[in-house]
């Protein structure tokens, strides 16, 4: 699997170690050199693999950083302000004057935490994140790990860094960080199920489970796979929010009810590697999506012009976009509204997709007939069936929204209907509100 | 064989750490830091799975055991707040330590004294596809059984777990 | 509940980020489900009834401005009506038009501030809580013009206003509410009004039945949701109220959703009595002299007015000297907190929040 | 091969892998007969049951045969029944609980409850 590792390059057009177009070029002129030299075979083997994880998270450490500015510009225009601009040229170094006052700030410990699990949670909770952009495919030949289980690696990372927050949130020995944590797990455990299933729509088209042959089926048939499961894509996107944490379903921090959740008890530097964690978190999904959904590193012959991991660094913006105007305009769920949509909604969504790509599949493979022919009729059924599942839900939901209109009534004058005085003020039944004289 | 220097290094550090771990975990004294060192060894094994080219398996085995058992664990400490949050042992530990002393014995005598018919096979190149027509087709009836079997399961776990109503525990 | 596990005491707030000041709910919860509430107020007490007793009646005009700090035109307005009535002070016809122009402008701000709180409590992430400050700024910039501060404005006085409105005033007021404002509240009820996630969150939750909305003397939003169309401007009406045309918003289920839009509904009228009081506004004096050091007869007077938040009514006793003998105040918020328990038990957490939210109390009044 | 001693480490046999799965098994076994707590016992079962994976993955790797792949879907098997047995052991370790107060199994001793 390592093995793979900087393959040599086969379809570019040239491969000299300056031809920035793909990174691989570069660490193979210096694995070559080292080889050349004389040196060992597992020193290439180990100068490889640090080379590649070098990249990756230098990748990351610039996208923290970043991001934190970035989200909170975008935000302060959303928000008619004008977020941090007086840190350099348009405020690009507050998110350095952040993590310098971090890392002065006292590590505050409560007396009552569980030492080394409050040390490792912060920890725990960064390295998945980190983990999981190893598999990712940078270029048609940049990718560090090339697995062949790649779909699950990420769900397996997913799914660690909820420990990670469990964790954090029990050695805290916090009520409200408790709180946070059994959220967490409740929604670790329901939106694990739609974000597996959704994702599995998707390998049955490209045939594989290793993300770069996810990638060349979308370059091959020349189309996104948004376009084919739009359904998957919704409910991905929804189901990845939740898990990140993020609005509408940062329900783990709930900074409103639960004051910080899992993470209230942590201060200085630790708090700071949540923040940073939530922020690799964010992009990491963005980087599964753009991947999986908008093709990677491929975009319609302009990945033969333009670098292959410029293309994914773009795509992955584009969906963090949409994360950060999510987050900026919707409220929260509560919890039990959050997991009744993934198990009402979502999960059976999630199946009947996967029923309608298996028929498909079957169809396409037996028949034999062209891609040509038969994508833009998937894509036509798919959005079709998306728009329609859609619709039947709102449906669904409406009668509960319209029991009342949205707008109250108006009164010209006081109107105050003359009640029967209860024996006592106390707890009465919801929704119990006596017939009323309609003077509208 | 493998001869493999990098995987040979990686091996033994998978191992020292996954022992060290295995070790933590009958050695802590909180149940909670027992569950981590838990997760610790599981995500070892899994490292050691990998070495054995078993990419697939190693995966599954970092989402199920570290990822949902691990929680499922932790889950379960923390639903039972009275218990003792101790990890402590028995009476029964020296007999304990000795009979795992004994299997540790013979498991060694067994693998080294054994003549293995070893074959010179290069390492799996992918896993997953070939994994999948196993259970599909030689080992479909298993398959199906074991799907039962969970299905079972996460009925005999809400079936369990669950609270009884008032009105069924007083008759 | 599948799992049933033992209750757990938990406090929410004084120092929790939506409790809307130093307000502690101490909450006994089951899971996530609260099973009773107990409410402590008091942290911000400042002994303001006791203190009024030692200063003369306008020295005690600023107090008022430091209950309710968010609406502090009305404040203004509730005690100098209580000691005019006790004086028999005759107020100018100019002066009427302006505080009803002013405490509507007051409730503007004040319901920008509780829907923009309301919707952060549900969980939105600052952004209408951004755009209410804004247009809640629009506001204050006028209270500033006309005298001088934003919060704590002290502008009303016995007999009239404390200053006649700047030549600049009108124009800026005809710009902000009949472009800016009308065209803020549309954009808010774009973003909030029958939001799914909002109407999730929030309808059902908080229930104000109009039995208890009556029992607990209830008042403002909080009686007006639960489809009871009570309004002191309508029912008492003070300044120039009888004179102008306005609506009372009326909600149908009593929930936290009826209280939002409600508020919304009400900014909009009040846009509608200022736009009134503009076309009416007469010239004249702003003022009458009353002298400083006011001694009014020895008795008592009662006069309410509807602060954004609900009945503010003013109970002063005068025993003829230049303090007064007894100041009470009847604070709308700490009435409407009253029900905070009947409202919530039963909710869960977040619900909880939402309601508290949607009650919209200022602690600073609360506590006095 | 030149900078590093050639020691006799520097090839993984089959054996060694066997080694490290059986040092995994024996404390999986102790963890299990020694613990009080239940769920203490429970982690010692999985102990045991990853080291018994590394055998039968290494058996795959290493060992003739005409399918490889089998030790793999051998080893899938027991993740599959491992999570089940997770499940249903800390549910009946939560219902044990919920009577009793405990899940010490020294405690509960009386064959009923």
């Amino acid at each position: 699997m390592i093995g793979a590792l900087l393959a040599a390059p086969t379809a570019l057009v040239t491969d000299n170690w300056w031809d920035i177009r793909d990174l691989s070029n570069l660490s193979g002129a210096i694995l070559d050199l080292i080889e050349d030299a004389g040196g060992p075979g597992w020193l290439t083997y180990v100068v490889g693999a640090l080379l590649g994880t070098l990249g990756i998270v230098s990748f990351i450490g610039g996208v923290a950083i970043i991001n934190i500015w970035i989200e909170r510009r975008v935000v302060g225009r959303m928000q008619s302000r004008l977020g941090p601009n007086r840190v350099g040229p348009f405020g690009l170094l507050q998110p350095v004057a952040d993590a310098i006052k971090l890392m002065q700030k006292e590590v505050l410990q409560p007396r009552v935490a569980d030492g080394l699990v409050f040390t490792v949670a912060p920890i725990a909770f960064t390295v998945p994140g980190i983990a999981l952009l190893a598999v990712i495919p940078w270029g048609r030949n940049m990718v560090l790990a090339d697995l062949d289980v790649g779909i699950v690696f990420l769900f397996a990372m997913s799914s660690l860094a909820a420990l990670a927050v469990f964790i954090g949130g029990y050695g805290s020995n916090n009520k409200y960080a408790l709180f946070g944590s059994m959220r967490v797990i409740a929604m670790l455990v329901t939106y694990e199920i739609p974000i597996v299933l959704s994702l599995l729509g998707v390998v049955m088209f490209a045939g594989s489970m290793n993300l770069n042959q996810i990638v060349l089926f979308q370059a091959d048939n020349w189309l996104f796979l948004i376009m084919l499961q739009p359904l998957a894509f919704l409910i991905y996107f929804l189901s990845s929010s939740a898990e990140l944490n993020r609005t509408p379903a940062d329900l783990a921090e709930a900074e409103s009810e639960i004051a910080g959740g899992y993470h209230v008890e942590y201060s200085g530097m630790k708090f700071g590697l949540y923040y940073a964690a939530e922020l690799i978190n964010a992009v990491a999904v963005s980087t599964i999506i753009a991947t999986v959904f908008l093709g990677g590193w491929w975009l319609y012959k302009i990945d033969e012009i333009v670098p292959g991991w410029m293309i994914v660094i773009g795509k992955i913006y584009a969906v963090y976009f949409v994360f950060i105007w999510t987050r900026g305009t919707l409220p929260r769920f509560r919890i039990d509204q959050l997991l009744a949509f993934a198990w009402k909604w979502m999960t059976p969504m999630a199946i009947i997709n996967i029923l309608l790509v298996a028929g498909e599949v079957v169809l396409w493979e037996e028949t034999g007939w062209s891609a040509g022919l038969l994508l833009p009729l998937y894509i036509a059924i798919n959005g079709a069936m998306t728009a329609v599942l859609i619709v039947a839900w709102v449906r669904v939901m409406a009668p509960k929204f319209q029991r009342y209109p949205d707008r109250p009534r108006m009164y010209d004058g006081i109107d105050v209907p003359s009640l029967p005085a209860p024996a006592s003020i106390g707890p009465t039944a919801p929704g119990a509100a006596p017939a009323r004289r309609a003077t509208v | 064989m493998i001869d493999d220097a990098g995987i040979v290094v990686a091996f033994w550090i998978l191992s020292a750490t996954t022992v060290i771990c295995a070790l933590m975990v009958a050695a802590a004294r909180n149940l909670i830091h027992a569950v981590l060192f838990l997760a610790l060894t599981f995500v070892g094994v899994a490292g050691i799975y990998i070495v054995l080219s078993a990419d697939f398996v190693a995966v599954v085995q970092v989402l199920i055991y570290a990822g949902a058992v691990g929680v499922l664990m932790t889950f379960a400490i923390m639903l039972t707040p009275g218990a003792d949050r101790l990890n402590s042992s028995t009476v029964f530990q020296a007999p304990a330590l000795v009979l795992s002393a004994l299997v540790l014995a013979v498991i060694v005598f067994v693998a080294l004294d054994t003549e293995w018919a070893i074959s010179d096979r290069q390492a799996f190149s992918a896993t997953a596809r070939s994994l999948g027509e196993a259970f599909l087709k030689p080992y479909i009836v298993p398959f199906e059984v074991a799907s039962v079997l969970l299905a079972a399961a996460m009925i005999g776990a809400i079936v369990l777990s669950r609270e009884e109503p008032e009105d069924e525990r007083a008759a | 509940m599948a799992i049933k596990s033992d209750l757990v005491e938990v406090n929410i707030g004084p120092q929790h980020p939506s409790t809307h000041g130093v307000f502690r709910m101490v909450a006994i919860i089951d899971g996530e489900r609260i099973v009773d509430v107990k409410m402590v107020v008091g942290y911000l007490h400042r002994s303001m009834e006791k203190l009024a007793e030692e200063r003369t009646y306008t020295q005690n005009i600023p107090f008022t401005d430091r209950m309710d700090y968010l609406a502090a035109m009305t404040g203004n307005l509730g005690y100098v009506l209580s000691v005019e009535k006790l004086a028999g002070v005759e107020v100018p016809e100019r002066a009427q038009y302006l505080r009803t122009i002013f405490a509507e402008l007051q409730r503007i701000a004040s319901h920008e501030m509780a829907t923009g709180a309301f919707i952060n409590d549900c969980g939105a992430w600052q952004t209408p809580v951004m755009w209410c400050f804004r247009d809640r700024e629009k506001v204050l910039d006028l209270f500033e013009m006309v005298c001088g501060a934003r919060i704590t404005t002290n502008y009303m006085r016995i007999g009239g206003v404390a200053f006649d409105i700047p030549d600049e005033f009108l124009p800026a007021l005809d710009r902000l509410i009949n472009d800016d404002l009308p065209r803020r509240f549309e954009e808010l009820e774009q973003l909030i009004v029958g939001n799914e996630i909002i109407l999730m969150r929030a309808r059902d939750v908080g229930i104000v039945t109009p039995e208890l909305a009556i029992n607990a003397s209830l008042s403002g939003p909080m009686i007006r949701s639960a489809g009871i169309a009570w309004d002191i401007r309508k029912a008492d009406p003070y300044c120039v109220y009888d004179r102008v045309n306005f609506d009372i918003p009326v909600g149908y289920n009593g929930d936290s959703y009826d209280r939002m839009v409600i508020r919304i509904e009400e900014m909009k009228q009040s846009l509608r009595i200022i736009r009134q009081c503009m076309s009416d506004l007469p010239a004249g004096p702003h003022k009458v002299d009353v002298p400083l050091a006011l001694r009014p007869p020895a008795g008592e007077a009662y006069s309410r007015v509807e602060s954004p938040k609900g009945e503010l009514g003013f109970y002063v006793v005068s025993d003829g000297s230049s303090a007064p003998y007894r100041w009470h105040v009847r604070p709308p918020s700490l009435i409407n907190l009253t029900v905070l328990r009947e409202m919530t038990v039963g909710q869960t957490i977040a619900d909880a929040i939402v309601t508290l939210g949607s009650i919209d109390i200022n602690v600073g009044e609360v506590d006095r | 091969m030149s900078v590093l001693p050639d020691v006799v480490l520097m090839t993984l046999e089959l054996e060694q892998v066997l080694i490290v799965g059986g040092i995994l098994f024996a404390i999986g076994l102790y963890v299990a007969l020694s613990k009080r707590n239940a769920i203490g016992i429970l982690m010692g079962v999985e102990l045991m049951l990853n080291a018994v994976n590394v055998t039968l993955l290494a058996f795959a790797r290493f060992i003739e045969s005409p399918r490889p792949i089998d030790g793999h879907v051998f080893a899938t098997f027991v993740i599959t029944i491992a999570a089940a047995e997770a499940a249903v052991a800390l549910a009946l370790a939560v219902a044990v609980y919920r009577h009793r107060e405990t899940v010490n199994i020294d405690e509960i001793d009386v064959l009923r409850w």
